[in-house]
């Protein structure tokens, strides 16, 4: 089972605790009526599905309820951080790969 | 298997350890691969003619040592397979010798049986006697979920469908809710108690998944909206009253408000008391006949339930199921999310396009509803059918196919969604969801079934009172 | 290559089969191939198999960065089935099944196909409906599937509890008898020998770097590991990889791929005569010709290439599977594994051409691509050969995300009340 | 050594779900006549009133039935100045109370979090086997859950087979 770090409740807990909600920083158009049916279905569908560090969200969902944003890695699983939803996509860093250290049970 | 067996793989071209592993079962008995795997990896690599290190070993998997099915269910056998959800009124039910049936994670009643009954005759009499008097229901399954703040209205018309700004407060109103695919994702009626709070009602089924979706537009895409979610599925236990006499059943029990319908009309909803305990009493109808939707603490349900019961008694009152539930709400044409739509149907195909706020800019789901495939005018839409002989109840899932079309494979047109035996009009309806099915009106379809074609035509989907007078009374 | 026989196999035994020969060379990588199909898992070789056999096509290559057959096809629970709502889905997977009959003596090599039938629980209402929706629509498009009642489907499948007071009672079961399973390594392994003896070239353990693309757009070869391979056409046919191969042509797709995982039980004595599904508890169930119970479990939540899963989803499966059949609570699970499954919106494969002229893309079966291996292989390497869809994976193509004419199996089926 | 940690429900109480903007939180306090808490999981009471922190603008609010107004009256005052929600949940949940000495090993059975983390005074929403709840630490061996009113047979149904478990020493 993984563990998350909760960026608001500031504590790692077990996986069994959250939802996972898709890619991250995939804004919803301002005016989807002025889409093309092309850029529409970008928006809807396309996704960047990576083999390596993938941004994505995820919710508390048994806990505080908020949802919050990840930088994981998809071959290990492994998480480099978690971040509130509006702060940027950050880089991995040592020190965040250390707070982040994921277990496998 | 023996060490000759894995010569013989190598030589047969299984060069991965992986493929001598799959073409030899090396590793896959009890032991796992503990004793023979070193044995049978040094055995390959000779073959090979390379060190063991470069062959390299197959991926050990979990677990370490076998173990029982019923180790990794643990607790979950039985009654604690699974949470088996119930509503305060559900143990009455069971007094009282309901049948249930499960819809999602509750149980709910299905139909009350009397001595001698099977299922069709208890729901032909349950919609007899809610439609000649009055029938009570179990409602409180219904998701809730409660809207607050300033920016309530806002936030309700960018999630469904309907305008709601101009819903006035102690009014309701039914909503649509689409997801962003364009296609419909739930439904319910929603009412709004002051202005800046809604008492939404979902879907049984879509409670849990409505609430999420909305939580999820409103955390990531509109964080700047001042409005809040609460789930109040279990505050409150619902209990509908339905039929010509269901004011007289519930009038003497509240208090706070005029149950007229100059003072409260259709698609009104009052704060009040009902049996001395704190509701939120709506009038609304999923029977096309005078309807209540009574809510109170749902620790109360029952109480109540009890003492509407005893004053019903007075006027032949009966208590129904979801089975007569559906049938009633079919006569009238209502839809029920998940059976008439599945996840490929749009207001339009639903015959929802009323339920669309026109003036509305934007709402989830506005924009797909535009793509190219959406709007084919032979996309699959929702018609009424009665049959040729009105004794034959089509099975639901039943396919159509042009009337004399016995082709196989056959060209199919759709599917019927809802079948009953409409104890109301003394024949058969159904609804179904055909290909072109507007324009068909009046025309005639076959259903074709094992050793057997029943024809059918194509109608409206409102068979009963279809001026809407009853509901007015 | 020589031909497996009644009279070949005594002489082998008799010989002590020191004559064997591999069963499919393991080719030098030319420099140039008229098609080159990425990923040597059932629906890539099988594609190669076909443009041999069917479209005289031999100058093919099929590269895999592993060893042939060790994606999805060696990781599945192999269970076959057509009993699909949709024509388009019908027809497709139904193909895959008429070929899946005469496979065996096609490339002469036993994937022990066995149509033992698969048997879907119906455990509410909302079932019972769907269920008979597929059944009428089944036969009305000629395919096999019939409605049992509970007592009928436990007299097939006796360890079935269809006791009325489970959680999730059975009110019955649709049930397909020509759907039933096959060895799925053999599959692999029969149609890279079928295609090598048609003088397709095998290249393993070679990962594809990129796609290259000419001035005007076309594909013009592949960059390897082992350096760049000219080609006339590309098929990319790499699931759980599809979404990084396809994005180095500029291709966006609308994929999402997660961990799918199974395991089996020790062997047992034959008990388990069918292939038995629930949906609605989660549970697939059936029994090798080893004897193990093999059982299928869910995706998990979150998109991964990690080929392994989370084990809450094997602790729900195995509680349902002892909650449907209360025999298995002592029986003992051996190994449990993971693969990778490509997903699109609709659940539905995309199969076809792209927008890039000698690329052509078979993707997204999520959990369900074995069963159509031999169709798939079949229609994909006609749409390669002719440039041009079979009229059986016309419908499933990319732009169909674009226009909204999905193919939603799982919409069809969705539960809501 | 015998077993003795009890479970037993609780008689009602009232309970709200309030939610805020960080702005307001100042004025919620002062209507409500205490400092809500600031930290996620931390429980404050005031006379009968206690406010639990579960999410960066959640707090969930108890009191005795009969006095709902305290928590009603003052903060429907405020809303023009410091809008807010407040919706009242009293009867969407039941409290199971968790006391004794293997309390925390009986929880342990169906939570996945490391209760050891769970300080007295503390609470967080959760998750028991596939129910969400709101567990409290009230003391070093009492625990409280509250667990919305339907999941509550299957809670207790849990921890039933849980005790008979540790009754035969297992």
């Amino acid at each position: 089972m993984l563990l998350i770090h909760c960026p608001y409740c500031k504590e790692k807990l077990p996986e069994l605790e959250f939802e996972y909600a898709g890619q991250a920083h995939i804004a919803r158009p301002l005016n989807p009526a002025e889409q093309s049916d092309a850029e529409w279905r970008d928006y809807l569908f396309i996704r960047s599905n990576v083999r390596g560090d993938h941004a994505e969200q995820w919710r508390h969902t048994h806990g505080c309820g908020r949802y919050f944003n990840a930088l994981r890695n998809t071959v290990s699983d492994k998480f480099i951080a978690t971040y509130e939803i509006e702060q940027p996509r950050p880089t991995g860093s040592e020190e965040g790969e250390k707070s982040n250290e994921q277990l496998e049970s | 298997m023996t060490a000759k067996d894995i010569r013989l793989a190598v030589r047969e071209g299984m060069l991965s350890i992986e493929h001598v592993k799959r073409f030899t079962t090396n590793g896959m008995a009890t032991d796992q691969g503990k004793m023979s795997n070193m044995n049978g990896l040094k055995i390959a690599a000779d073959e090979l003619g390379r060190p063991a290190p470069k062959v390299g070993l197959t991926t050990f998997r979990p677990p370490y040592t076998p173990t029982t099915f019923g180790t990794f269910a643990g607790y979950h056998k039985d009654e604690l397979f699974e949470v088996t959800r119930k509503t305060k009124i559900d143990s009455w039910a069971e007094e009282n010798g309901a049948v249930f049936e499960p819809v999602s994670l509750w149980r709910r009643a299905w139909y009350y049986p009397k001595a001698g009954e099977d299922i069709h005759a208890a729901v032909a009499r349950e919609c007899r006697e809610t439609r000649a008097s009055v029938g009570m229901f179990d409602a409180s399954t219904l998701g809730k979920i409660e809207v607050v703040g300033p920016d309530a209205a806002e936030f309700m018309n960018r999630m469904y469908t309907n305008p709601w700004s101009k819903l006035a407060p102690g009014r309701c109103r039914y909503g649509l809710l689409l997801g962003e695919d364009g296609f419909i994702r739930d439904d319910g009626v929603i009412g709004r108690i002051s202005q800046d709070r809604f008492h939404v009602t979902t879907t049984t089924g879509g409670a849990a998944r409505v609430l999420t979706m909305m939580e999820h537009f409103l955390q990531t895409e509109w964080p700047d909206l001042d409005v809040w979610l609460t789930s109040t599925t279990e505050q409150w236990s619902t209990i509908a009253l339905n039929g010509p006499n269901a004011r007289k059943v519930l009038e003497p029990f509240v208090k706070g408000t005029d149950l007229s319908t100059e003072a409260f009309p259709h698609m009104a909803l009052r704060e009040c008391t009902v049996g001395g305990f704190e509701a939120r009493l709506f009038r609304v109808s999923f029977t096309g006949e005078l309807g209540f939707e009574v809510n109170v603490p749902s620790e109360h349900g029952r109480a109540l339930w009890e003492m509407l019961y005893q004053e019903g008694k007075k006027y032949d009152m009966c208590v129904y199921g979801t089975e007569t539930m559906h049938v009633l709400r079919a006569e009238k044409g209502y839809i029920i999310v998940g059976q008439d739509t599945d996840g490929t149907v749009t207001p339009a195909d639903a015959g929802l396009t009323w339920a669309i706020g026109k003036k509305k800019p934007d709402f989830v789901g506005k924009r797909s509803l535009t793509r190219p495939d959406m709007l084919l005018s032979n996309r699959k839409q929702l018609v009424g059918l009665l049959t040729e002989d009105p004794s034959v109840v089509l099975e639901e899932g039943a396919q159509i196919v042009e009337s004399g079309d016995t082709s196989i494979p056959a060209k199919m047109l759709g599917h019927v969604t809802s079948s009953y035996w409409s104890e109301s009009l003394g024949r058969s309806i159904a609804m179904a969801l055909i290909e072109g099915g507007f324009e068909r009106d009046g025309k005639s379809i076959d259903v074709p079934m094992p050793g057997q074609t029943h024809r059918a035509t194509v109608t409206g989907t409102v068979f009963y009172d279809p001026d809407g007078e009853r509901i007015n009374l | 290559m020589s031909k497996f026989s009644a009279v070949s196999l005594l002489k082998g035994a008799l010989t002590g089969y020191k004559n064997v020969e591999p069963q499919w060379p393991d080719a030098e990588l030319k420099s140039e191939y008229d098609v080159i199909i990425v990923g040597a898992g059932g629906h890539g070789l099988g594609a190669a198999y076909y443009l041999a056999k069917e479209h005289g096509i031999t100058n093919v290559a099929v590269i895999d960065k592993g060893w042939l057959g060790g994606g999805n096809t060696g990781r599945n629970t192999t269970i076959i089935r057509s009993n699909y709502l949709y024509d388009e889905s019908a027809r497709l997977y139904d193909h895959a099944v008429d070929l899946w009959d005469g496979l065996s003596q096609d490339l002469n090599y036993n994937v022990m196909f066995s149509q033992r039938g698969v048997m879907m629980l119906a455990h509410n209402v909302h079932d019972v409906q769907s269920f008979k929706r597929h059944i009428h629509a089944n036969r009305l498009n000629g395919v096999d599937n019939v409605w049992l009642t509970p007592e009928q489907a436990k007299e097939k499948c006796p360890p079935l509890n269809i006791s009325p007071s489970a959680r999730y009672p059975v009110m019955g079961a649709a049930f397909q008898q020509r759907g039933g399973t096959a060895r799925h390594d053999a599959v692999a392994w029969g149609y890279a020998r079928a295609a090598a003896a048609r003088g397709v070239d095998i290249i393993q353990n070679c990962p594809v770097l990129s796609i290259e693309r000419g001035p005007e757009g076309a594909v013009t070869g592949l960059q390897t590991a082992r350096g760049f391979v000219k080609a006339k056409k590309i098929a990319v046919s790499a699931a759980g990889g599809t979404s990084v191969v396809m994005d180095t042509a500029g291709v966006r797709l609308p994929l999402e791929s997660y961990p799918l995982q199974a395991l089996v039980s020790e062997p047992v004595k034959p008990i388990f005569p069918q292939v038995v599904m629930s949906n609605t508890v989660h549970a697939y169930i059936s029994q090798s010709d080893k004897g193990e119970l093999v059982i299928g479990s869910g995706t998990d939540q979150y998109v991964s290439y990690s080929q392994r899963g989370g084990l809450p989803l094997i602790e729900h499966t195995l509680a349902a599977i002892c909650e449907v059949f209360p025999i298995f609570r002592r029986i003992r699970m051996l190994r449990k594994w993971g693969g990778v499954v490509d997903v699109t919106p609709d659940r539905s494969p995309i199969l076809g051409k792209t927008p890039v002229q000698g690329l052509y893309l078979n993707c997204g079966w999520g959990t369900g691509g074995f069963k159509a291996t031999p169709g798939s292989a079949h229609v994909f390497a006609h749409t390669i050969a002719q440039d041009e869809p079979h009229p059986i994976n016309a419908p499933f193509t990319l732009e169909r995300f674009e226009t909204g004419r999905l193919i939603d199996e799982a919409a069809a089926a969705a539960v809501a009340h | 050594m015998a077993f003795n940690t009890i479970v037993e429900t609780l008689p009602a109480m009232g309970r709200f779900s309030l939610r805020c903007k960080r702005e307001n939180t100042v004025a919620m306090s002062k209507a409500l006549g205490f400092e809500l808490p600031s930290t996620i999981s931390e429980l404050v009471r005031s006379g009968n009133v206690t406010a639990l922190k579960l999410g960066p603008d959640e707090w969930m609010l108890t009191c005795p039935m009969d006095e709902r107004a305290k928590i009603k009256e003052p903060l429907a005052a405020v809303y023009a100045d410091a809008v807010h929600s407040l919706t009242e949940v009293s009867s969407r949940e039941v409290s199971i109370r968790v006391s004794g000495p293997e309390a925390e090993e009986l929880l342990s059975t169906s939570c996945p979090r490391n209760l050891r983390e769970l300080t007295v005074g503390c609470g967080v929403r959760t998750v028991f086997d596939s129910v969400q709840v709101i567990l409290t630490r009230e003391e070093q061996n009492q625990f409280r859950l509250d667990v919305w009113r339907s999941f509550v047979p299957h809670v207790m149904g849990l921890l039933s087979v849980a005790t008979k478990e540790f009754e035969c020493g297992l």
